[in-house]
């Protein structure tokens, strides 16, 4: 046998064109056993999403409804509008079963899966948000469900592990590397990669190749959806701005979608400072996870985004207080949305967020989840970036962060955070009066 | 050698990444392999996000970068790599994306001709995704090889087929890399599939044994590609100085050229050579 | 001075005539120095809330919706339909912010205690829901407040007090007997007693001195308001029953309260079966709190009800897998509805509360706070007597119970837990390869 | 003695709960009371949730409890008290409400009665609920002690001064029992807010010394109630055999006894007797 080297035929098209693009950013980066899924996935998303054949768009919004409990409440925040000297609205993703905007996102891929006629659903997960809320839509909808979740991430997050396990779903700890996010990333990619046939991947954000950072972007844009006709209805106008924490950017580009085209209404987008901004290159460690505000251009899990990276190329670990905002990239969309200057990336460190997940406690009765604290923290320091009318998105609860906030709080001199001696004074009282 | 020679006869494709343990030990096991009787080398450069690999290949990635292996290191070492064999580089697109001052893959593509590197595997890379690096690699001589998976059909495996060049990398089952005591019945099927491209066809992905090489070849591939195998034993193996890592990859590497070698005579040559 | 023994005036007017009664239940049993605060809580509940005046409903719903979050879904359970072979709606309660129907109560008692000028709130908790949903109702509004917890419940339920602290309440340890929900009641009653004057006492259900059991029902009626017209609006009817668990009763008389009226509906008070029904005069304990099944009429916490009590009438130990549910005594008014027959009160068992806990958390997605299953308990054991159209009152979710579900699992034999070894997996694994 | 009788000169009216730490030791107690110089006996009859108590009581209640003490043995015990002067039952209504056969206090009046109790003080039953009690007292002939607190004012004032027998019970603050360093200013205006009412008033909640006991009773009390400091002395010493209990418990009771005594001797008489 003898062979030339030789190619012919289309040199393929250039990545700027192509759907699934946004500006420089987007594209599917996918190993090639996934290609054919990604686009079974395309079609499924444009047929049933977009043209809302099969009724899928009226199921996903009524069970969005009586199983998720939407719409969620538009919340004037009264003493956080004093204290800021403007009106404050809360958008209350914390209200939505489980916890946190994820369901919404979760609930319409689980359910596409099935239009899809799919039969078995893996996630990662890294706090446990997404995989909880990939669980309990998998459990609704009767599909079986694997997690993959690092093998520190598990210990660390207990409750949701339980959740998980208790909502019917497998957790397959990831013990490569770090055993955090990233590698559960890379090992349900693996997993669907060898399944691909019965199996849909439930990706938890805004990242990975297209279509998912339009498909979730459009699960989340009911975020939007209902706090542009709130606002309206409650305070008779638009908002002056709009702010989100943005970790991959799910929550983000949900609470902003439908407020683009209101060029009046300026967007913030939050992300986590850490501790600080720089990145070691020696360890290969930025201690935040700002990567709108300090990533570069490069390619990560299936898009081309801005991402943490060393110069080579490899990806960096992130660090945040947060766990939802703990990682290296962000969706193609927001960073195509900062490089147009529609969205401004703007970032606030950990004490930060650990003060004003204190206030919005104390001030409000609302205990945020540590990602929605950091878009509290930015509002309340810049109070004057948001106009007299500002609508914050609260992504989720902050129930699964009350032992790392207790903890974290401890190691800090935080200026309004409430002693917890409790512990020790309860114990101390067992045995004598009181 | 050209890749295109390397392929005249079936040939033996071993994988190794390099820097595990350190880029020192690499040029003894690939020297080993070559002593073994390898046709082309597969070289990883490692990357963080090794989303195709399964654990073993994993392991050896992110031992490779704790030991510090950069792409400046992988390309001198190539440079100084004293073998008669052609280098493929396997990686992914985020590495050749970053190098040099400019965006895109050319400048990595550049010195990657530079040091005598023969193509790439990208495996993060599908067609649709491809024409930056296609054009560099046309740009600098260089060839591009595609995977084609079990799943890749009609139109895409047209397309893919036509962009591929050195050869087709056939992926043998779903799923990642990673040794497997059974090659999967979908070996034949795929090689079906791609009979009608006249580009040599290499079958990877779960290869462990000479028998296995034998048979794959037999079915009508023109190369075995194997990694995991073989960084089985470099990972098994860990004392830096007096071990025999270099020795039993030699003689895995012969049990395995010497499958290929036998699954070639075996074969019906309906076109004579 | 001399003085002759004698007495004149009234003879006071019996029980069973006097507003705040419920037949022969209800009253105010309290001390003396509580009186004129009862009764001008009386007053205020009058003028306010039955009356409307200065606005206090309208804010009040105003709040629940934007603060609250409601209406909550009624759902319809798929699952559990097919499974029971019947029509099963589920009143999502559990979406309430907080995380139980709790803060329907304290929302409006702490909105209730600023109309009337009280500047300080005090309240009582046993596994902590109520307690938490006061603090953030307190903080929500602006009022200090102190909730008064037994040692014992604070260390058992870390996570609510670690909440209630961070929404800024004072938590009081109550070390006197068990050091659990009943001292924590008595002491709160005591703390009411000396500061009565500023101090309004936000009571955690149907229970107390009138007018708190009418009260408390009123706040929480929006309940069964909402689940009676969205049955009507999704099912095109009334249901043939609904369903609620019973501790001291809230979510239950709001579950039920609209629909007294409608005799065909038949109502279910399902208590706490415990691990016996017997109680153990010996050592003063009931190992379950089934005070309407076999509780006898007494006098607890200022009212006329039914409580479990040895034959002397001093207050027995109850016990319940489900510290909400776990109170000797019952609301007056839910009392009086199972002695005329209104109310059928029934009772699950420990085992089949946690087994409908894991049952309606795998197969609906819904993890239920351990006493809302036993509402699901007792439909999954009797669908019979649900007739063809149910609604069932999920009162909370069960983030609360994970730690204590999985040990009480561990030490059952429940036909459908799942395994937990997922963290000694996860832990053996740091290690190793996948 | 009646209470009556026992009022015609300023009282000294101590507490004690019976069965702490047993009903044996109670018997020792209160004879000491009675050589100290009291004039009534309040005797707590132990209940589950007394939550009019503060945490001295509560305390003195649950040891009772705990040590086993029934309303029968309660009634035992002061039927078989050899003691000059009239006991009061202290209790919560629940107990009187569960005793015997029927529902509601009959029984347990009746039963006290037959022991030679003189009165009741209930401190959860407010004028409100006390229709069956008061007509039940009635029909035996025994009193019903009100408590009026100083919340209390206008037509409920009225009605409870009307409702009282025996003596009224002036709460000398808000809040529960329990010894106090200061009794409160507010005395003196509770004593003033009473003064109409043709009844002996007795001030307790939180006196705990002679030197306020006499102050109280220049303030125009007919009786002051001690508890707290009693029990403290009760709970303080635990040792069930050779303690001092008594003698201390007699002392303390000399202390207030001789407080009241001086009270009255200082005080104008402007009724002369
Ligand atoms: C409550 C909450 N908010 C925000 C995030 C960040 O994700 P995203 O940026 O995709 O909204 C997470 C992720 O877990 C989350 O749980
Ligand atoms: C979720 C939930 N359901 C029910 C109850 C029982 O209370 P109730 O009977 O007053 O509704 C509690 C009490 O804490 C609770 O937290």
């Amino acid at each position: 046998m003898s062979h030339e080297t030789r190619r012919d035929g289309e040199t393929g098209t250039t990545d700027e064109d192509r759907p699934g693009t946004f500006g420089r950013y987007g594209g599917q980066y996918v190993p090639e056993a996934l290609m054919p899924a990604v686009q079974e996935l395309e079609d499924a998303y444009e047929r049933y999403v977009l043209e809302k054949e099969d009724g899928f768009v009226d199921e996903f919004r009524r069970r969005l409804r009586d199983f998720g409990g939407r719409p969620t409440p538009l919340q004037r925040a009264d003493r956080l509008s004093d204290r800021l000297d403007r009106e404050v609205y809360l958008k209350r993703e914390d209200l939505l079963h489980g916890g946190a905007h994820k369901l919404n996102n979760a609930l319409g891929q689980v359910l596409l899966a099935k239009y899809m006629g799919k039969e078995r659903i893996v996630a990662e997960t890294g706090a446990g948000q997404h995989g909880t809320a990939t669980a309990m839509a998998a459990a609704h909808l009767d599909m079986p469900c694997e997690v993959y979740m690092g093998t520190r991430d598990i210990q660390r997050q207990r409750p949701n592990v339980f959740r998980m396990r208790l909502n019917g779903s497998e957790v397959n700890p990831v013990s490569a590397g770090r055993g955090t996010l990233k590698e559960a990333i890379n090992e349900t990619m693996r997993d669907w990669a060898t399944n691909v046939q019965d199996t849909h991947y439930v990706i938890g954000s805004v990242v990975g190749p297209h279509p998912f950072p339009e498909m979730v972007r459009t699960f989340q844009s009911v975020i939007s959806e209902e706090a542009r006709g709130q606002i309206r209805e409650q305070a008779g106008r638009l908002p002056d701005s709009v702010v989100a924490c943005a970790g991959g950017g799910s929550n983000t580009m949900g609470t902003f979608h439908e407020f683009v085209g209101d060029e009046a209404v300026d967007l913030f987008a939050v992300e986590a400072g850490g501790s600080s901004l720089a990145v070691d290159e020696e360890t290969g460690v930025a201690p935040n996870s700002a990567s709108l505000s300090t990533g570069t251009e490069g390619v990560l899990h299936g898009a081309r985004t801005k991402l943490l990276q060393d110069s080579d190329g490899n990806v960096v670990e992130s660090h945040s207080v947060s766990s939802g905002l703990d990682y290296a990239g962000v969706g193609p969309e927001l960073a195509h949305l900062v490089d147009t200057e529609r969205v401004t990336p703007v970032n606030v460190d950990d004490d930060e967020a650990l003060e004003a997940f204190h206030l919005l406690s104390q001030e409000e009765g609302i205990i945020p989840a540590l990602e929605s604290a950091h878009a509290i923290a930015f509002a309340r320091a810049n109070p004057e970036q948001l106009g007299e009318l500002t609508v914050i998105n609260v992504s989720g609860r902050g129930d699964k962060d009350l032992e790392s906030v207790i903890e974290e709080t401890e190691q800090r001199e935080l200026e309004n955070a409430p002693s917890m001696d409790i512990f020790e004074r309860a114990a101390g009282d067992t045995e004598g009066g009181i | 050698m050209s890749l295109a020679e390397a392929f005249d006869e079936p040939a033996f494709v071993p994988y190794l990444c390099v820097g595990d343990p350190s880029v020192e030990r690499t040029r003894e096991y690939v020297q080993a392999l070559v002593r073994g009787g390898a046709d082309v080398l597969e070289l990883g450069l490692p990357f963080s996000e090794p989303i195709a690999e399964g654990p073993t290949i994993q392991g050896s990635v992110v031992r490779a970068l704790e030991a510090g292996t950069t792409p400046e290191q992988y390309f001198e070492f190539v440079d100084s790599l004293d073998v008669d064999v052609p280098v493929v580089c396997m990686t992914y697109y985020n590495l050749l994306y970053q190098y040099g001052d400019s965006d895109g893959p050319g400048s990595f593509v550049e010195r990657a001709a530079e040091v005598g590197i023969s193509g790439f595997v990208i495996p993060d890379l599908p067609a649709e995704e491809a024409g930056p690096l296609r054009t560099a690699c046309d740009d600098h001589g260089l060839d591009l090889v595609f995977i084609v998976a079990p799943t890749t059909e009609g139109e895409r495996l047209e397309r893919m087929a036509g962009l591929s060049s050195g050869y087709l990398y056939v992926q043998a089952r779903l799923g990642v890399t990673g040794a497997k005591a059974d090659v999967s019945d979908q070996t034949e099927a795929s090689l079906a599939k791609v009979s009608q491209y006249d580009i040599p066809k290499a079958v990877g992905f779960g290869v462990s044994s000479g028998d296995q090489a034998r048979h794959i070849v037999e079915a009508g591939a023109d190369g075995v590609i194997v990694g995991s195998a073989l960084v089985d034993i470099v990972a098994d193996h860990g004392d830096p100085e007096g071990d025999d890592v270099p020795e039993r990859l030699e003689s895995k590497a012969r049990e395995l050229s010497e499958g290929v070698a036998a699954g070639a005579e075996n074969m019906a040559k309906p076109e004579g050579q």
